[in-house]
């Protein structure tokens, strides 16, 4: 059977099940089960994540013996595909915290055969929530110069110090956390990555509020904590390369720009911005300034989205892969946070509203969206960050003397 | 700052100290964290009375110091600075620069000395949809007896909880687009038929929308002529325009002082952000930015002193300034980084306030399209 | 690059080397300063007839490769990079895609396999004035006897004083702006009442002016139906914007590799500049502009080769490219401070380039407008 | 008499003594007489430059001892203003290269009595033109570098080296050059500035061909070139601060933008677009993208002079005199550069022309002015050394680790 035909079938196979198996009650319901649900809706949503989790699909292209489904992305992407189409979703990486996307794949890399048997299976099912320690107050884009401390205890490390914009930690199980090890190497030498529980008497989180009124984010406070030797991921010293390795992962997740034309259910940006800022006789948008910067952005956002498939046409191809995807970042920034911008100005006085009737669901939602999306120039690598991985690694300029 | 008279350098000094000491950011924080009512504190707008700010532009027969509005820049520069909460730029400037310009010397005299002591607050009532097109007004104004019936609705009223005079643009004939057939009228907040609700923004100041159901107005409540307002408005407008500018330099120069001291003190790969030549270029950048606003800003305000291309420079000052403060709040949260998205900080309070400025009066876009028209192309 | 096939890399390599050894930028400066006729060397252009680019877009039957516009992207991406002049773009890209859209089997059979040849070199007749604007077309078309005489004049044609034959668009109906009444008729150079000049532009290219004199045509003349040229000249001129685009992307390109190179060597403050930050993270953010321009472009190529998409994808390709060439040209004298500035380096030979090829076939801004109004708004 | 009144007066003679010296055979020509005059006009300008000289005013606000005419600023923009009206002009400054400009300030300053005596009076009648030898190939920015050296000979330095882009060395009679007298010393000192003739074997000049087509500089090629003791300027080895006063001389008269609205007898700008890319219904430019421009740019025109206004005023009056000075240069060149290139942009193919009938004069005329001005945002100090003069000087950012 040929490549395309075995897809063919696990696409014939996979709607099969969503549909016998996604429960109808929560077609189309928000991912997370955020507020208030039914006592049924509740229920019907474990149900969901149960059949999941049996059948691997939590985190589908992991081994089977760690919860996975031991699927190829094509396929991934199929059940994703065929999810959307009745409403169904995947919940679990959601639930997992940073479990599924980021934490899980680098203990496939780098953990030891215990630690993959203890954490992977209790990720893929959704059952428990990880967070990840690792910037400090005084280390952000400068990672590495980050203060919290793991002193040897025999079987454990004693840990001490601040953790902040640690994400869910008030509601995570397990936090995946790096630590300085030895005080006297080098910046970057004498770090280490360990796993611990949050539930355990030396740990502390402090939701911090954000501009957008939400508070994803916690101060995380180590006070003698304790984290198991067993629970050392990757090398003593050696836990920069663990933490590249994750932050590629996350860097990954990062790069798609929100489509800006949207799909076929929502109104067109461009539609909106009619509504809002009206036309003239030939249909044109009446503000022509305006209408030049949205047709800017809609050429930024289909330059990205092309360059998107051309990278992926690449990688497959037999030419050598161009350095194009870094600059995915900043360009799929510039793509989400222009968007929110012209959505604010076309909606005018109604696109400032925080709260109340006076103001529809939507247009408070981009408020939020506008202020969320300021952060994306500055996490999972600044702006400015970027630019220097671009200047350095891909363009080969040289480092500048400043840089640590 | 333009070379400034001896006068307006006390003023000057005097705002600053003040705003610095009795309402900075802080203030202005608690007000939006303990939902103050009329989202502004009594005692600020008390001593700015006080301190004769509701009388600068006011001549001094009606109570005023007729200081002009270079000079009452300089105040809004430093409440700006401080995103300082009252109803003086609504009553004061807006309202006030309405009566000057339209009103009778009968309406001056019952309504300007009640600006300046603080016991009457004004503000104009003219948005009716989401984006500023003032041409476009079409609240019925019926005339009924020796009078008018109003009905319509008006949105974004600055202080509109506040005020308990609103000056209503409203539509005597013709229709939206029109620029004959808009007349001004002086409507009490009390008034029957008239029924405001507040709304909730994401700046945390006070904004009212309007509902006015069939509310009857006398004739002596019309500023100046039936069918001919649009003039008045847009005089008024032009005034509100270069004012705010003045407000929204303070808000983006506050920005940008927040944002260099930060550039001078934080560290990270072992030295001062500010030593970074990628940041230090920015900051010069938007130091130029805001050179080049402050000019156009002092020049809008000077030339309604001086009764001289008022339209073609307000609109050069609402889209500069506006400019600035787009690109500076959007830098003030960026270079501060993670610190710049907590509430907890001030930078989310000056983004928000510039956003909500940036709608008023119109935007960049509106102003840049007037330029253009005005300069003849 | 896209994912090319085995064909598609060869003759990329072919290009790239043949360019770079036989055709590199000095070439272009030799020409330039010998002032050769006609601003390109034959033996350049016998060059290329032998490797089979004239044929790149002809079927098979007529003598050429059909590889398609994707194809003839990579060449003349390299063509592009070392400025490399010559009737290619305008004959083998542009008259051959009119011929293929428009033409009857007879016409394709007498005309395509000496374009593939090189013995007859077309190009396009298009522009009346100073702005890209087709549908006003107005050179006046006569119905006369059997065919139409022709007269008017026609500005800014490429290799217009090399060309043995034009294809020219002509009004046989209506007026300026209209749509319809467009038709497109092939005149030999050396029809009776035909003149044309060279004219001298900053690019150093060959362009002509032509007069059109009664010029007569006979009705097989004619590419197409009579009032209907206008759709096929459309699409040609999109194949000519997808082509220019490749063309413009290997002119910065091209700009963006000496950039990078003299940021590598040159010293200054006793080091390299690229180590300045500043500058580092300019080269970033060109680099950002070239990738997603290359996107643009490859997906203009593939849309005509696939036929799906083309007007919205080439409008896009036109736009970015540009945007990037105009930046690049710009950063490429800048960041080269004053050796930028002297006629011996070679940074004014691209910037002039730049700029002219900014204006064929439609500017930025006429691609943003188009762009637009494909999108709805 | 009040200031006021005696300015009034100065204004009444000034315009007399123009309307009566003038030659009227002048009126209009352009400035420097280039390209063809007839013999009477040649005679004519000289006469008229001898009156000028006379009248010490040449230089006007120069002593009078030294050929100028011992006026205010104020006086001389009256001098100015009042020969423009009736199309007259004054050539010195031309004629004089760098000497009015630039040279004759700065001896001013730092020149002996013996200095001021042999060089001043022959800059301010237009005499004696002067180049300055600055920039060398590897110092442009960074001119700290340069390495043409001058050793002490007795009575006079010897001199070897290249400097580039001296400005009309090849038709200068003197040259005021940085050199190197003390090659141990640390990069800004060890510095000496020094005058010498041109006229001598040692010095040879070779014209620079700039991209649009003219050759205003040179190559100047010292080979055991003599400059006289008596002609060192400032102390020995503190040339460093010479040529900071002599280019802060220079940034003065590049701060201004040019008027993009132009006078009364020349189309504005945005007439001209108006022209080339037509009018809708109401007036308005057709091309709604480029009229957004426009107006950005004509208003970064307004912004700009209001800032000049600003400065004066401020400088007039009690408050101090605010950092903004310090912004002009890049803020000209912007604006600058924007025109020239919206002027391209509108003229279509009619504005890349390079020579021929087939183009107006006007248009080849912007496409020189485009070329041109690409070097604004280079020489004087580059826009990238403005703003770090700007972050460091004014704003007080530290200096970066890699500043030499």
């Amino acid at each position: 059977m040929s490549n395309e035909q075995a897809l063919k079938e696990f696409e014939t196979t996979t709607r099969a099940w969503v549909k016998e198996n996604f429960p109808p009650s929560l077609a189309g319901t928000a991912m997370g089960l955020e507020g208030e649900a039914s006592e049924s809706e509740k229920a019907d949503f474990e149900l969901w994540r149960q059949r999941l989790a049996e059948k691997g699909w939590g985190a589908p292209t992991w081994p089977v013996e760690y919860g996975g489904a031991a699927l190829g992305h094509p396929e991934a992407k199929i059940i994703s595909h065929e999810m959307a189409k009745i409403g169904a979703f995947n919940p679990i990486p959601l639930m997992a915290g940073m479990g599924v996307t980021m934490v899980g794949p680098t203990i496939l890399e780098y953990g030891t055969d215990d630690q993959k048997n203890r954490h992977l299976k209790s990720i893929a099912s959704g059952e428990v929530r990880w967070c990840l320690g690792l910037s400090e107050p005084g280390a952000g884009s400068d990672l590495a110069s980050l203060a919290t401390k793991a002193v040897d205890n025999g079987d454990s490390f004693v840990v001490n110090g601040q953790k902040t914009w640690t994400s869910g930690a008030d509601i995570s199980q397990w936090c995946g956390a790096l630590v300085r090890t030895d005080p006297a190497a080098k910046k970057r030498n004498g770090i280490s990555f360990v796993l611990l529980p949050m539930a355990q008497e030396g740990v502390t989180t402090k939701p911090i509020k954000l501009i957008s009124g939400v508070s994803p984010f916690c101060d995380t406070f180590f006070d003698d904590a304790r984290a198991e030797k067993a629970d050392l991921l990757g090398d003593l010293n050696k836990g920069w390369s663990v933490v590249k390795r994750l932050l590629q992962h996350e860097r990954q997740s990062q790069t798609q720009a929100r489509s800006p034309g949207g799909g076929a259910k929502k109104a067109t940006l461009q539609d909106k911005a009619k509504t809002y800022a009206g036309t003239d006789a030939n249909g044109a948008l009446a503000d022509a300034d305006l209408r030049v910067r949205l047709a800017n952005h809609l050429m930024d956002a289909q330059a990205h989205g092309l360059t998107v498939n051309r990278i992926t046409a690449e990688a497959k191809g037999k030419v050598e892969v161009s350095a194009a995807a870094s600059i995915l970042k900043n360009s799929a920034t510039k793509i989400a946070q222009t968007k929110n911008e012209l959505t604010m100005e076309f909606m005018g006085t109604q696109g400032i509203g925080w709260e109340g009737d006076d103001f529809a669901a939507e247009e408070l939602e981009n408020v939020r969206d506008w202020l969320w999306g300021k952060a994306i120039s500055i996490y999972g690598g600044s702006h400015e960050v970027q630019n220097n991985i671009i200047s350095k690694n891909i363009l080969g300029l040289p480092e500048t003397t400043q840089q640590g | 700052m333009a070379a400034l008279t001896e006068e307006q350098s006390m003023i000057r000094d005097q705002a600053k100290s003040w705003t610095a000491d009795k309402s900075p950011v802080d203030k202005f924080r608690e007000m939006r964290d303990k939902e103050i009512a009329n989202n502004y504190f009594p005692e600020t707008w008390s001593a700015m009375v006080e301190m004769g700010w509701t009388g600068i532009i006011i001549p001094e027969q009606y109570g005023g110091s007729d200081l002009g509005f270079l000079t009452f820049g300089v105040v809004l520069e430093e409440t700006g600075r401080q995103l300082t909460a009252s109803p003086l730029f609504a009553s004061a400037l807006v309202g006030a620069s309405a009566i000057l310009l339209g009103g009778s010397e009968a309406q001056k005299q019952a309504i300007l000395p009640g600006i300046v002591d603080g016991s009457k607050i004004l503000t104009l009532a003219l948005e009716e949809g989401p984006r500023h097109a003032p041409e476009n007004t079409s609240l019925n104004a019926q005339a009924s007896g020796a009078g008018f019936k109003l009905s319509g609705t008006k949105t974004f009223v600055a202080e509109g909880m506040a005020a308990n005079t609103f000056v209503v643009a409203a539509r005597t004939s013709g229709s939206a687009g029109d620029r004959e057939g808009i007349s001004l009228f002086l409507v009490d907040a009390g008034a029957k038929g008239l029924s405001r609700n507040a709304i909730k923004t994401v700046d945390s100041r006070g904004y009212a929308n309007l509902d006015l159901d069939a509310v009857e107005v006398s004739a002596d409540a019309m500023l100046g002529q039936v069918d001919a307002g649009l003039p008045i408005l847009e005089a008024t407008l032009d005034r509100a325009r270069a004012g705010l500018s003045a407000e929204m330099l303070g808000t983006a120069a506050q920005a940008f002082d927040m944002t260099l001291e930060y550039l001078k003190t934080r560290e990270q790969f072992g030295q001062v952000i500010g030593s970074f030549q990628a940041l230090g270029h920015r900051a010069a950048g938007l130091f130029g930015q805001m050179e080049l606003a402050r000019s156009c800003s002092e020049a809008a305000l000077q030339a309604i002193d001086d009764d001289r291309d008022i339209e073609l420079l307000t609109s050069l000052s609402k889209c500069r300034v506006g400019e600035f403060l787009f690109d500076m709040s959007n830098q003030l949260i960026q270079i501060h980084g993670g610190i710049g998205m907590t509430d907890e900080f001030d930078a989310g309070l000056y983004l928000k306030r510039a956003r909500t400025l940036e709608t008023a009066f119109g935007n960049r876009s509106f102003h840049r399209d007037r330029y253009a028209t005005l300069a003849g192309f």
